[in-house]
């Protein structure tokens, strides 16, 4: 898929607009997990809207949105880049062999405290 | 008895449209001063506003040989007496809607909002309609035989 | 009906009214004529042939002096509401007294069925006792009723002073009254044009639909009137057979109560009510439900609109799905 | 039958080039009712206009049909030189044979054909032309200006001045508006005490100026130039003629612990209290739900305390009428309280303040005297975070959609201000785009950045939070690319503006139209700014959109202009194109006022004596100064007992038959 294609099924997928960004940046003022990422939330969403998607698919970033929605709670323009970071990341799991993480993986992850029930969402979301 | 027409003659249909003053009259007049042309088929008739447009009008109009019928008002939200092109909305949605389950074609009747500043729309409309009504070719369900072809 | 007339006896001796609108029998047995009674009832009368619609008589009845007690079936109130919104008549020169319905007899079917020669007809719980010339007949009263109460909506009288509960119970079974209307719909357009051709070129433009309906009470019709320039006694063509009647509907459209009475009471059968019900449909499918009469004040469709309402081209996409 | 005469211009070879004029003529002779049919190079031209009037005369012309430009252009012209010839304007009807014609075809034959049907049609037109004589009414030598903040003092100091009656109606105790609340005005920095009082004691004391304070408008009827407004003075309490504003009973009443509105609820007043020290009338207000006489009849102090005996417990709300001759609106605006923003803390936090709240804070005359202290413990801010766009500008239902416009100018001002107190001060001024368009404004800003060294960041706060004693503001920066946290002593919210509450029923009242978000719309967005679509009502101020002082000053005073341009009329001429009733056939059914916009149908009871009845009954009555010549009626009557002047029924049927044979 070229830039173009890679940006309208983004878009597709996330549901939003992010040609309606103003660019205010509240999205970043608001991110919980914004130290840990290589591209904020705002980035996303001017990135996505100049098509340049594949920085973003090769970034770790990707998998370190929480998903929280604050930034979709509080975006004033209805850009919801939290739903864009998902479609990003959507788009990465559905191509074959991109998962973030192997079942054989985990258990060297996981904690003892981690509830069971966290494994499991965890595992789906970052998998197929 | 049966009226033969000239297969040779090219059908030139014969088309109303009422333009509200404010918006799409002046959108017309857009069109001329722009001189963007369209057929010579439609005639435009000045209505203060497209609620002025009663159906009593439309019918009429075909009655008297019209091949097509369009009404032409200022965007809803615009109009220059607040509300008028609400009222017609309704109006017309419902007359044409009685039209067509009267079995008359509903190609024959559209309303369309064009601003004084939409010359071009105007124009395009206009052949658009013109070209449609071609098509569908002489109004023969809602004529008054008694009127001369 | 005894309880009826011993309830208007009760009234008028109290004195709430000084005459009553009902149903008098006519010409023959079966016939319902609209009637007024002052002291003498003879004549008054209400059974499964009381099918006409007595609002529309309010208008003349409440222009003379003291107050008219009127009956009023379910169907009918809600065009005393209409008639009471648009200030055809007074509130305070009339006393409504809400009489039950369970479904009018249309006599045409009861003829249709072969029965001649009527000279009475008695009721019996569903069975009609007809005694004609040929001799007695019966006929299950459920057979022959009229198409606007099969349809009808419901036994709920939106308008009354006073109430005569109703004893019966419902067992009729009724049927969509949309269903007509789409199954025109779903013809082509040379269907529908041929088939409402058959219907209205059969229009003697005898103007009984005009004059019996509740929402079409005119002073003065447009079709009777030289000043409007569409004015036309009679079909001269079959444009004006569509020109009259589209107009008319056009006129009740969200006014009218759909009561049935344009239909019943055509020479010629023309299904009427299919031309306004089409009407109600397109209001109640794009503007939200909306039944005239239902009360004396909310304005109607076509005197109301919302910013977001349809553009005119979705009768155009509909047709098209 | 009509004596009609047919003028076909060439308009030089504008139409003459495409049209066979000669032609069209020729073919108007043949019309019913044509006597006489001629064409002219430009007929809009003085010697045009000779050949109609000359024509009028010797033929005795009753109608007349020019086939010419678009009636938009010279309708008027025409008209005007058939009434200096003797006939009457309205019998002039115009054929489009060049926009809608010669400009658009390019094939003369068919050029030529189409404009003699045009000419037709006209023709048919004018044949049941009624000769129409527009109407007269009274224009009332009085204004009413709805709201008494600086847009309202300004308009009716306007209007005043030019030598009219004008009433304000205010419906707070004193006059002044949001401007009394504000400490400094941008970009000069002078105080708007300084320059607003001297306005609201002038206005008080003209002669030409009443002032309804404490009072509403409840009820409007009427037309341009003649309005009846009932406004209700609702009860202060006190005996105004008596009153000497001393300021006694306000001290001595025991219920202090009332929040005291002109402040932002920072400190307290008595239950009756004048709302500041220059309130104007300076008259004390008792309010009803503290006062302890009022509520269970015990206490009475303030009265025992008056010398003046002007304490009236028992006055009740009153109701005045008056007569009107032109409205100005000047409702203003509120700035909103952000609560429905959780992340900015203004619920939780007492030190996240609105801006006209930190307006309060900072002004000599409020709560601090002048002193800087947050709203928590008193202590003065070290810190400052300002957050720009503040439920601005957004998409989303909690904001608004506009830019509320005068945000980005006071909080430069908020922050100068605060520097030049304590320049020791740090203050944060997040923003999403600086918008400083006016005389001296983007000076003004850059002097808060070059000269003051206010730290602006690009960027939006996404949480305000309480953290040990401070308010912890995260946001982003988005020229830096961090996110930071600024640990402050205190934020101030520059949140939206919105249109005054009140303005919503008076725009169904005045039935003068509003947009989306209740500010009143205007007649023209750029050439008729200052009016309302509804004749006779005008628009001064922030009701109309988001304004600072100097451009509402500006608009006040074209509003009076306009006003003072049509209370300067005896009479009003009325458009005679409007819609009349037959009240022989009208049903009285109410339909038509349903959709009528300006209220301009009434019923009436009245004997209706045709050939058929002579009986009394309800019928529609247009007032014909209302009317706007819509027409919505004339299609919701079902006996077409309505019809409108000018473009009846039958003309517009004469012209479809025209055009369709």
């Amino acid at each position: 898929m070229n830039n173009e294609q890679l940006r309208d099924e983004i878009i597709r997928i996330s549901g939003t607009n992010p040609s309606k960004c103003m660019k205010c940046g509240k999205c970043s003022g608001t991110c919980p997990a914004y130290e840990e990422m290589e591209y904020h939330p705002h980035q996303f969403v001017s990135m996505v809207q100049k098509g340049d998607i594949e920085p973003l698919l090769e970034s770790k970033s990707i998998f370190k949105c929480l998903t929280c929605f604050a930034c979709v709670e509080r975006c004033p323009r209805s850009v919801e880049p939290g739903k864009l970071v998902e479609a990003v990341r959507l788009m990465l799991i559905r191509q074959k062999g991109a998962n973030h993480f192997d079942a054989e993986d985990l258990p060297c992850l996981v904690d003892d405290d981690l509830p069971q029930q966290a494994v499991v969402s965890a595992f789906r979301k970052y998998s197929k | 008895m049966q009226i033969e027409e000239n297969k040779n003659e090219e059908f030139k249909p014969c088309i109303v449209a009422f333009c509200c003053n404010w918006c799409s009259y002046a959108g017309a007049d857009l069109a001329g001063s722009s001189r963007l042309t369209y057929p010579a088929d439609v005639k435009i008739i000045r209505v203060p506003c497209s609620c002025r447009v009663n159906p009593l009008f439309i019918l009429r109009a075909f009655q008297r040989g019209a091949d097509g019928v369009i009404i032409c008002g200022c965007h809803p939200g615009d109009c220059h007496y607040t509300t008028g092109n609400y009222y017609a909305r309704r109006r017309m949605t419902l007359l044409f809607g009685m039209l067509d389950y009267l079995g008359i074609e509903r190609e024959r009747t559209r309303v369309e909002w064009v601003s004084a500043a939409e010359g071009a729309k105007f124009a395009a409309t206009m052949s658009d309609f013109i070209d449609t009504v071609t098509k569908l070719g002489r109004n023969r369900k809602l004529r008054d035989l008694r009127c001369k072809e | 009906m005894q309880r009826v007339i011993d309830k208007v006896k009760e009234l008028l001796a109290n004195g709430v009214a000084d005459r009553v609108l009902a149903w008098k029998v006519g010409e023959f047995p079966y016939d319902r004529i609209p009637g007024v009674f002052k002291d003498d009832l003879d004549g008054l009368c209400y059974d499964s042939f009381s099918a006409c619609n007595l609002s529309k008589y309010l208008i003349n009845e409440t222009k003379k002096d003291g107050r008219v007690l009127v009956l009023m079936k379910p169907c009918d109130s809600y065009g005393v509401n209409l008639l009471i919104k648009e200030h055809r008549i007074d509130r305070e020169k009339i006393y409504i007294l809400a009489v039950p319905c369970n479904c009018k007899v249309d006599i045409e079917k009861i003829k249709d069925s072969g029965i001649k020669g009527i000279i009475d007809i008695a009721e019996e719980g569903d069975v009609l006792k007809i005694n004609t010339v040929y001799g007695q007949k019966e006929l299950d009263r459920r057979q022959v009723l009229c198409d606007k109460c099969l349809s009808c909506q419901g036994k709920k009288h939106v308008i009354y002073d006073e109430i005569i509960e109703d004893d019966e119970q419902q067992n009729i079974e009724k049927t969509d009254r949309m269903e007509a209307v789409e199954e025109l719909e779903a013809m082509s357009p040379e269907e529908r044009f041929a088939f409402w051709r058959s219907e209205l070129s059969k229009c003697i433009r005898c103007n009984a639909c005009r004059n019996v309906c509740p929402a079409c009470s005119c002073n003065k019709c447009i079709f009777d009137n030289t000043d409007t320039g569409v004015a036309a006694k009679s079909n001269a063509d079959s444009f004006e057979e569509n020109m009259f009647h589209i107009i008319r509907a056009f006129h009740v459209a969200g006014r009218c109560t759909d009561c049935g009475e344009c239909s019943r009471v055509c020479p010629q059968n023309i299904p009427l009510h299919l031309l306004n019900r089409k009407f109600i449909k397109e209001i109640n499918e794009l503007y939200g439900e909306f039944q005239a009469g239902e009360d004396a004040v909310t304005t109607g469709p076509l005197t109301f609109f919302t910013m977001e309402d349809a553009e005119p081209d979705v009768v155009y996409k509909k047709g098209r799905d | 039958m009509q004596r009609i005469g047919v003028f076909v211009c060439w308009c030089g070879s504008n139409i003459a080039a495409t049209v066979d004029v000669k032609a069209v003529a020729e073919a108007a002779k043949g019309q019913p009712g044509v006597v006489f049919a001629t064409d002219y190079q430009y007929m809009c031209s003085e010697s045009g206009q000779t050949i109609l009037k000359d024509a009028i005369k010797e033929y005795g012309l009753t109608g007349v049909v020019i086939c010419s430009c678009s009636p938009r252009m010279h309708e008027a012209t025409f008209r005007k030189a058939a009434e200096s010839a003797g006939l009457n304007p309205y019998m002039v009807e115009i054929a489009n044979i060049r926009e809608q014609c010669s400009w658009i075809h390019k094939d003369m034959e068919v050029a030529t054909e189409k404009a003699i049907i045009l000419a037709k049609a006209a023709i048919a037109k004018v044949q049941l032309n009624k000769p129409l004589v527009a109407g007269e009414s009274e224009v009332v030598k009085r204004a009413l200006v709805i709201g008494g903040g600086i847009a309202g003092i300004q308009t009716a100091l306007d209007i005043a001045e030019a030598g009219y009656k004008v009433d304000i109606v205010e419906k707070q105790p004193t006059i002044g508006g949001k401007m009394a609340q504000l400490d400094k005005t941008f970009p000069t920095l002078d105080c708007a005490a300084c320059i607003l009082t001297p306005k609201m004691v002038d206005v008080a004391a003209h002669e030409n100026v009443t002032i309804y304070s404490y009072s509403e408008v409840v009820d409007v009827k009427g037309f341009v130039g003649n309005f009846t407004v009932q406004i209700k003075k609702k009860p202060r309490y006190i005996n105004e003629n008596l009153c000497t504003g001393c300021g006694a009973c306000t001290e001595k009443c025991p219920m202090k612990k009332q929040p005291n509105e002109f402040n932002m609820g920072f400190d307290k007043r008595g239950a009756i209290y004048i709302p500041f020290a220059q309130a104007v009338p300076k008259l004390p207000v008792i309010d009803a739900d503290a006062c302890l006489m009022l509520k269970n009849g015990k206490c009475g102090l303030c009265s025992k305390i008056c010398e003046a005996h002007a304490i009236d417990y028992t006055q009740k709300e009153e109701i005045i009428e008056e007569r009107y001759g032109a409205i100005v609106v000047a409702t203003g605006f509120n700035q909103i309280k952000p609560t429905q923003f959780e992340e900015y803390a203004y619920n939780t936090c007492p030190d996240v303040v609105t801006s006209l709240e930190y307006e309060r804070l900072m002004n000599a005359a409020g709560p601090t005297k002048g002193h800087l202290q947050r709203p928590s413990d008193g202590q003065r801010p070290k810190t400052i975070v300002f957050i720009q766009c503040v439920g601005s500008r957004g998409d989303s239902c909690r904001e608004k959609s506009y830019c509320s416009k005068i945000c980005c100018m006071y909080t430069a001002k908020h922050a100068m201000l605060t520097k030049d107190h304590y320049p020791d001060t740090d203050i944060h001024v997040f923003y999403i785009d600086i918008r400083t368009p006016g005389k001296n404004f983007d000076e003004f800003y850059r002097r808060a950045v070059e000269q003051y060294g206010v730290d602006y960041i690009k960027g939006m706060v996404g949480k305000v939070y309480e953290e040990n004693g401070k308010v912890m503001v995260q946001g982003s920066d988005l020229i830096d690319n961090k996110q930071i946290t600024i640990a402050a002593d205190m934020v101030v919210l520059a949140s939206a503006v919105e249109p005054d509450p009140s303005a919503r029923s008076l725009g169904t009242m005045l039935t003068a139209s509003m947009d989306t978000n209740d500010f009143f719309t205007e007649a023209h967005a750029k050439l008729r700014p200052v009016e309302s679509p509804t004749a006779g009502v005008f628009l001064s101020g922030m009701c109309q959109g988001p304004k600072d002082i100097p451009e509402t000053v500006s608009q006040a005073g074209a509003a009076a202009v306009k006003v003072i341009g049509l209370l300067a009329k005896d009479k009003l001429k009325n458009n005679p194109c409007v819609a009349a009733c037959n009240q022989s056939v009208c049903n009285g059914c109410s339909q038509c006022a349903n959709v009528c916009p300006y209220g301009a149908i009434t019923y009436v009871e009245k004997e209706i004596r045709t050939p058929e009845v002579r009986e009394v009954r309800r019928v529609a009555e247009v007032n014909e100064a209302v009317c706007q010549g819509c027409g919505a009626c004339t299609v919701t009557c079902p006996s077409s007992a309505m019809d409108l002047k000018g473009f009846t029924n039958r003309q517009i049927m004469a012209e479809v038959d025209a055009i369709c044979r």
